[in-house]
């Protein structure tokens, strides 16, 4: 079972990033779970969503205290020291940075795929949300589940354009990853 | 057809394929999304119901008391204190034996105001006469929120369906969602035989004197006591319809030989399941999950106790002063047992407070404790030392 | 089965509210909803808020009502209403839905129910049988009850001169819904009260009649007099009879010549402490309720004598063999 | 009754009838037909609610019928009656009464305009056969409530003409001849046998009628003057007032002095001044001792005429002289040139009964050259002597029955005043003669004459909410200018009018079938029904229900309805 934490802010679609990690997952046939640690936060407040993602039924719902991956959306939350908590040894992070991932994990001593999500989305959707963006990252890093399972998922939210710029977005992201630099650890 | 829906998005989806002819409600979390996705079905032409937003909860569970009064299927949700703030009508509406469905988004009560789940809502209305049947995951939500109309209609008893807020209804899992034509021929059209109808006026809402409230009183709970053949008969169909159960009155899980028993409501039974088969055990314990808690089954009940030495009951509710609301009517009913096992008693999860995989250790293990009443995950390093 | 039972059976009249009911001899709210359901014939169903009207009514086994009636409690006639119109609206069915209510479940702790029942635009006719006190447990001060009147809960004495605050004025608060119809009627004009209700029952949207039903345990007259007090009501000025559509006053009925309210305060004992005797408070209160009369008639331009069609003058006058000819 | 519980407790619809209300009851709604106060003041005995009820209901001819159940005359009464039921009519008490009077001659002028006939009640003929002596309207009416009654009638008179005083002595512009003429003609025409130019006491005498029949009725008037002289004194040229009015409508001759003292407050005395005015004397004085017209006027104390009479012998230039008697005639040799007038006013007495009382040092004088005594008139004796007994009248009880006389009854101006049934006008005559057929009609069936006794209706029992106000009609009166000696004066109402009028009507102590009482009823324990309600009204207690609240009683505009205490 892999467990993925997101951390974003109130209003960066971070529930809609987790449901669309989960619903990518289903449509490759796993089994899955999405759901926020909901709160009585507002837009700009740190919140956080979990994923489950696992080849038979997931019962569990507590939260997820031990991630092997963690989604981050703001860089700035890297320095709120719960963002970090519970992640498992070998864990690692994707983030939304205009740092170079060497950079942050140098800083964080973990080993952090960073791109700068939000400007990818800006330029291509014309929106800086970083969700979608990311999400393709961690896909094409570890290689968990088809980027096309992904535009899947988006498929049932958005139709036309907006879902092929979304295409076009999840592409440019991917390129920006070495493909399955994360494999092995998806699959552990 | 089995599909990624988030708890509260499946439960419209179920409700729609109920085809009711009015739902009422009025937002509360973590009730919102329910009526948030019942309102966009009907926006978007999938769900052709009559959908008054009300200015309450008290008027909504007017709403459809009325509504189910004149001949209609009628469908409201709440949660906390929208559920309390409809307690009045409630008592109406099961007093009246008017049928009709509601999901209750379980979440605690203020003061202080909390938003998270526990089950302290539904129990504050226990005694309003409508059943109570709890869900441990979505799937279960949505086969019993079908289930319940189906039910309701045959019993002229109102039901309440109880899903942990945010916990189900925030989660977005895999479930498998009936087709319409499954759901048709299990739920034929609503016939009310008392409709209000100017062909056959009556009067419906009388003052019933001393002289004979106590039988109407009487009448209620036999109907109420009978439910308990039809939710497990109710199961048995839909099982017959779409392949799936829900297990009836309560079900037992794990080891046949345990002489530990543990007995919970909700999505912790959802949780526990998987504790039980992930988690290294000392001991053997069984997993009882009630389904049904009102109508209480009491007679199951304690011939599925028979031969444990200890039962642990999870409350996910308090009352204070007295301690778990469930864990006491399950030691009254056990009570009557020949040999009746320990009971033990903990609350946990009040508030949203998490329930990781671990507190099943923690809860089998209280079967080694004195009976009585403790709240497991208290943390009283939080406490002041003159609430120790 | 005896002669009058047969008669009965063949009165050329509907009847919404049968006899044997329990109501206190000379109600008035017994006689509002009595030509309430008349006027609204026979396919209709009604909705009760808790309170005298259906304790009255509906001792089980019995009921003395011939239409359908669904009551639930004090505060949601209004709710289980707009409840039933909806299920109505779903089966496709064009029945009337009429929610009763005092002026406790009306005024007071219905109100928030009934503002949302008439800014849903639901189909339903609200008729308050306002009788300005809670009757049911026994004549406590509600927010209808006028201005120095003693209930209960307001006596008068050394420091108080029975109630302190005015008469809510709750039909200017419908009229701010601005629905299609509004109007207050008196069971001491019945012709004009059908009418309204003929009225209103024609109109597809919530609509909403304030009646005043005169108590007479609570008023303090003998039930003799219900129609004469009420009637004095609207004589004085004190209850003026208006019509308002989408908010604004269509009509009224004029007063030829308005008679002093202390006409109408005498003959109720809950005014008694007006008319006490070398007290300076008492004069004082009934020279504002005359205000308050003298301000209606302005306000609603009750001293009336143009030709105004909704100009119902006259209707308590009577003809041989009949209701006045309109 | 065994309870079948019901789900959710709902109970059946109007399920409530098996709780019998009726059981609160202290006090129970009864209909009492009250007496209007018009039907109580009419002298004939005329229902005027009733008749007038029937002409809001737009059934004229019906009103009629009702009307001429108690008097024949109408289009007679209604012209000639001073109608004491419109001084009575509780209207009169919110704006103004009820211009019945008016409305009589209209309904008595359709009848002889549409030719409608008598009904006549069913019934056994009777072989017995009575005699009616005087065909005034006592003697009219007795013959005509006889024949109602299918007796054998055979009516006298002494004139080749029936009417007695209303052809007489009533002037034609106050009663048309041939009003009169087709009243009369219709009402003979039922059969009674009228023997004309027939005197008592001259033709026949008493005890061959008595002999010859089983009843004999004495309807022969007072024709003979008062005697009159002041101190003793009478001028030599003296004539009776009513003697003068006869002479003129017989032969149209008038005497025509200069200036003339009537003394009199009655028709006779009025309609002679009126008549001789009219005729060209310069100076007509009306000296009497009643009051003139007016609030301040006590009813007993006021000219007994028609208030329009008054008025218009006033337009016409009568001057009067109220409270006023002749002191003293100022003569010159036997003629008079003058009188001496003195106040007097009625006063209570140490009896306490009032007494006129003159009061010294305010006499006038008047010149005239004329003085004609108006003051009413006593029975000729001639062929009653036996009966009489020397008196003025026959001292008769209210149905006409003359102590130790079987067989004989009295009526009209003849009979002495009894308490309660002042006499002296055609109105009057007209209820005796109704009461003594009666009466001999009891004497003949050997059983007690009866007369209806209803309660009185007062105006404070009426719901005056329900009245809105209206104004009385106007009728026309014949310009000054246009008045002659045969054209009517006062004119009638037209059909519209009419109708109008009776729309006034309270209908005091009778059902309006306004519906108040079912419309009003908190308790639906009134019950309308027109074939079972057979009390007049449509409407029926359910005493089942009732609980004794009164709000019908208080609110029945007419006192229909009364409150009547349940038995202990």
């Amino acid at each position: 079972m892999i467990e993925v934490r997101i951390h974003g802010r109130g209003g960066q679609g971070n529930v809609v990033a987790a449901y669309l990690l989960a619903t990518a997952a289903f449509e490759t046939g796993r089994h899955c779970q999405a759901f926020p640690s909901f709160g009585a936060e507002r837009r700009g407040a740190p919140v956080t969503a979990f994923v489950r993602i696992a080849d038979k039924p997931i019962k569990r719902r507590c939260q997820v205290a031990e991630p092997t991956f963690l989604v981050v959306q703001d860089p700035g939350l890297l320095h709120l020291p719960t963002t970090l908590d519970g992640l498992r040894p070998g864990g690692r992070m994707v983030v939304n940075s205009q740092r170079s991932s060497a950079d942050l994990e140098a800083e964080f001593g973990k080993p952090v795929i960073a791109l700068p999500a939000s400007q990818l989305a800006a330029e291509i959707l014309g929106k800086p949300v970083p969700n979608v963006a990311l999400l393709s990252a961690f896909l094409a890093a570890t290689g968990l589940i088809p980027t096309d399972a992904l535009v899947k998922a988006l498929s049932h939210r958005f139709k036309g354009e907006i879902l092929d710029r979304n295409v076009k977005l999840i592409d440019a992201a991917a390129k920006t990853v070495p493909a399955g630099a994360w494999r092995e650890v998806a699959h552990a | 057809m089995l599909e990624a829906l988030e708890g509260s998005q499946a439960i419209a989806r179920a409700v729609a394929l109920c085809r009711p002819q009015v739902v009422a409600a009025y937002p509360i979390t973590p009730q919102t999304h329910i009526v948030e996705n019942i309102s966009k079905l009907v926006a978007d032409g999938r769900l052709d119901t009559q959908l008054v937003s009300v200015e309450s909860e008290f008027s909504a569970a007017s709403v459809v008391l009325g509504a189910a009064a004149a001949g209609s299927r009628a469908y409201t949700a709440s949660s906390s204190q929208g559920i309390l703030l409809m307690a009045e009508v409630l008592y109406n509406i099961a007093g009246l034996r008017l049928p009709m469905v509601l999901t209750c988004a379980n979440r605690a009560l203020g003061a202080p105001i909390n938003i998270w789940n526990d089950h302290q809502d539904s129990m504050a209305v226990r005694d309003s006469g409508w059943i109570q049947l709890h869900c441990a995951d979505n799937q279960e939500a949505v086969d019993t929120t079908i289930q319940a109309f189906r039910i309701s209609e045959a019993t002229d008893l109102p039901v309440m369906v109880c899903m942990d807020g945010f916990v189900l209804t925030h989660t977005l899992e895999t479930i498998e969602m009936p087709d319409h034509k499954v759901v048709d021929k299990f739920l034929p059209p609503f016939k009310f035989a008392r409709a209000l109808d100017p062909r056959n006026p009556i009067s419906l809402g009388t003052l019933v004197g001393p002289e004979y409230f106590s039988e109407i009183r009487h009448a209620q709970h036999k109907a109420m006591t009978d439910a308990l053949e039809t939710i497990v008969e109710v199961d048995r169909l839909w099982e017959k319809a779409s392949g799936r159960a829900c297990g009836g009155l309560f079900t037992v899980e794990g080891p046949a030989d345990a002489k530990v028993g543990v007995l919970a409501m909700g999505s912790v039974v959802s949780t526990f399941r998987e504790a039980m088969a992930e988690l290294p055990s000392r001991k053997k314990a069984k997993l009882i999950n009630l389904r049904a808690f009102r109508p209480f089954p009491a007679a199951a009940l304690m011939a599925a106790c028979e031969g444990l030495t200890d039962i642990v009951v999870v409350d996910r509710a308090l009352s204070p002063g007295w301690g778990g609301i469930l864990g006491g009517e399950v030691k009254a009913v056990l009570a009557d047992m020949k040999k009746p096992p320990r009971v033990h008693n903990v609350a946990l999860g009040l508030g949203g407070r998490d329930v990781p995989l671990e507190a099943w250790t923690a809860v089998v293990a209280e079967a080694k404790e004195p009976a009585g009443f403790r709240i497991l995950d208290l943390e009283p390093a939080k406490l002041e030392p003159s609430d120790l | 089965m005896t002669e009058t039972t047969d008669l009965r059976a063949k009165q050329p009249r509907f009847r919404g509210l049968e006899a044997g009911h329990r109501a206190c001899q000379g109600c008035g709210e017994a006689l509002a909803a009595r030509l309430v359901t008349e006027a609204a014939g026979p396919d209709v169903i009604l909705t009760n808020a808790t309170g005298c009207l259906e304790v009255f009514s509906t001792a089980w086994p019995q009921s003395a009502w011939r239409v359908p009636w669904l009551h639930s409690l004090f505060e949601n006639s209004a709710a289980i209403a707009s409840g039933v119109e909806a299920a109505l609206k779903a089966q496709g069915r064009r029945t009337k839905v009429i929610a009763q209510g005092g002026d406790g479940g009306t005024f007071d702790i219905g109100f928030q129910a009934l503002s949302g029942m008439l800014e849903r635009m639901h189909n339903v006719l609200y008729v308050c049988y306002d009788n300005e006190a809670y009757m049911n447990t026994g004549i406590q001060r509600s927010s209808s009850t006028p201005h120095a009147a003693m209930t209960t809960t307001s006596p008068p004495g050394k420091a108080r001169m029975g109630k302190r605050h005015m008469k809510k004025d709750l039909l200017s608060i419908i009229a701010a819904h601005h629905i299609p119809y509004a109007a207050s009627a008196s069971v001491a004009y019945p012709q004009d009260l059908r009418r309204k209700v003929r009225r209103a029952m024609e109109i597809d949207g919530p609509t909403f009649l304030l009646v005043h039903s005169p108590c007479p345990l609570g008023w303090g007259h003998d039930g003799t007099l219900t129609i004469e007090v009420a009637r004095l009501a609207v004589q004085t000025g004190l209850f003026p009879l208006v019509e308002l559509e989408r908010g604004e006053v269509a009509s009224v009925m004029p007063l030829r010549r308005p008679v002093p309210v202390a006409e109408y305060l005498q003959r109720q004992t809950r005014f008694r402490h007006l008319f006490a005797d070398g007290d300076h408070r008492a004069r004082e209160e009934r020279e504002h309720l005359q205000a308050l009369a003298d301000y209606n008639i302005e306000r609603y331009g009750l001293m009336g004598d143009g030709d105004d069609p909704f100009d119902s003058e006259g209707a308590d006058t009577i003809r041989r063999g009949g209701p006045a000819r309109t | 009754m065994p309870v079948t519980m019901t789900k959710g407790a709902f109970a059946k619809a109007g399920t409530s009838l098996a709780f019998k209300t009726g059981t609160w009851r202290s006090a129970r709604p009864v209909h009492v037909h009250a007496a209007a106060p018009c039907h109580r003041a009419c002298p004939a005995g005329e229902d005027q609610q009733a008749w007038l009820a029937r002409m809001q209901e737009g059934r004229p001819r019906e009103a009629w019928e009702s009307l001429v159940a108690a008097n024949p005359l109408p289009a007679v009464t209604g012209r000639v009656c001073p109608h004491p039921c419109e001084s009575a009519c509780n209207r009169g008490k919110l704006d103004a009464p009820i211009a019945i009077h008016a409305l009589e001659r209209w309904l008595g002028d359709e009848a002889i305009r549409n030719g409608w006939t008598y009904p006549i009640p069913t019934g056994q003929p009777r072989k017995e056969r009575v005699a009616v002596v005087g065909a005034g309207p006592a003697g009219l009416s007795a013959a005509y409530h006889l024949v109602r009654r299918h007796y054998n009638v055979v009516l006298f008179d002494s004139m080749p003409e029936a009417g007695g005083l209303l052809r007489s002595a009533i002037p034609p512009t106050r009663l048309p001849r041939d009003v009169l003429d087709k009243e009369l003609s219709r009402l003979l025409a039922l059969g009674i046998e009228f023997r004309p130019r027939t005197a008592l006491g001259r033709d026949v005498s008493l005890d061959e009628l008595r002999n010859e029949f089983d009843a004999v009725f004495l309807g022969v008037g007072a024709g003979k003057s008062r005697h009159w002289d002041v101190d003793g004194a009478v001028p030599a040229d003296l004539h009776e007032g009513l003697h003068l009015l006869k002479e003129w409508l017989q032969v149209g001759a008038l005497p025509m002095p200069k200036a003339v003292a009537i003394h009199g407050g009655g028709n006779t005395a009025v309609d002679l001044a009126r008549v001789m005015k009219r005729a060209g004397v310069p100076e007509v004085h009306l000296i009497t001792a009643s009051g003139l017209p007016g609030p301040d006027t006590e009813p007993d104390d006021v000219l007994n005429v028609v208030p329009r009479e008054f008025e218009q012998a006033v337009e016409e230039g009568v001057k009067f002289y109220p409270h006023r008697t002749i002191n003293r005639l100022i003569m010159r040799g036997s003629k008079v040139v003058g009188v001496e007038m003195v106040r007097l006013k009625k006063l209570p007495g140490a009896n306490g009964r009032k007494t006129r009382v003159a009061f010294e040092g305010t006499e006038t004088v008047l010149h005239v050259d004329m003085v004609v005594p108006a003051i009413g008139e006593v029975v000729d004796p001639a062929g009653v002597e036996a009966l009489l007994h020397g008196k003025d009248y026959f001292p008769a009880d209210r149905f006409g029955r003359l102590d130790g006389q079987a067989g004989i009854f009295v009526g009209g101006d003849a009979r002495a005043w009894v308490k309660g049934y002042p006499n002296g006008t055609v109105t009057a005559a007209v209820g005796d003669g109704r009461r003594a057929a009666e009466a001999i009609d009891a004497f003949l069936s050997g059983r007690a004459p009866v007369e209806e006794e209803r309660p009185p209706i007062p105006y404070e029992a009426l719901n005056l909410a329900y009245y809105e106000p209206s104004t009385r009609i106007e009728l026309p009166t014949l310009a000054l200018e246009r008045r002659n000696d045969s054209d009517e004066i006062e004119g009638g109402p037209t059909a519209a009018q009419a109708a109008a009028e009776a729309d006034r009507c309270f209908s005091c102590g009778n059902c309006l079938a306004c519906d108040n009482c079912w419309t009003l009823c908190p308790d639906n324990a009134v019950i309308k029904t027109v074939e079972t309600a057979s009390d007049g009204s449509h409407y029926v207690f359910d005493l089942e229900y009732c609980k004794g609240c009164g709000l019908c009683a208080h609110e029945c505009p007419c006192g229909f309805i009364a409150m009547e205490a349940e038995a202990e």
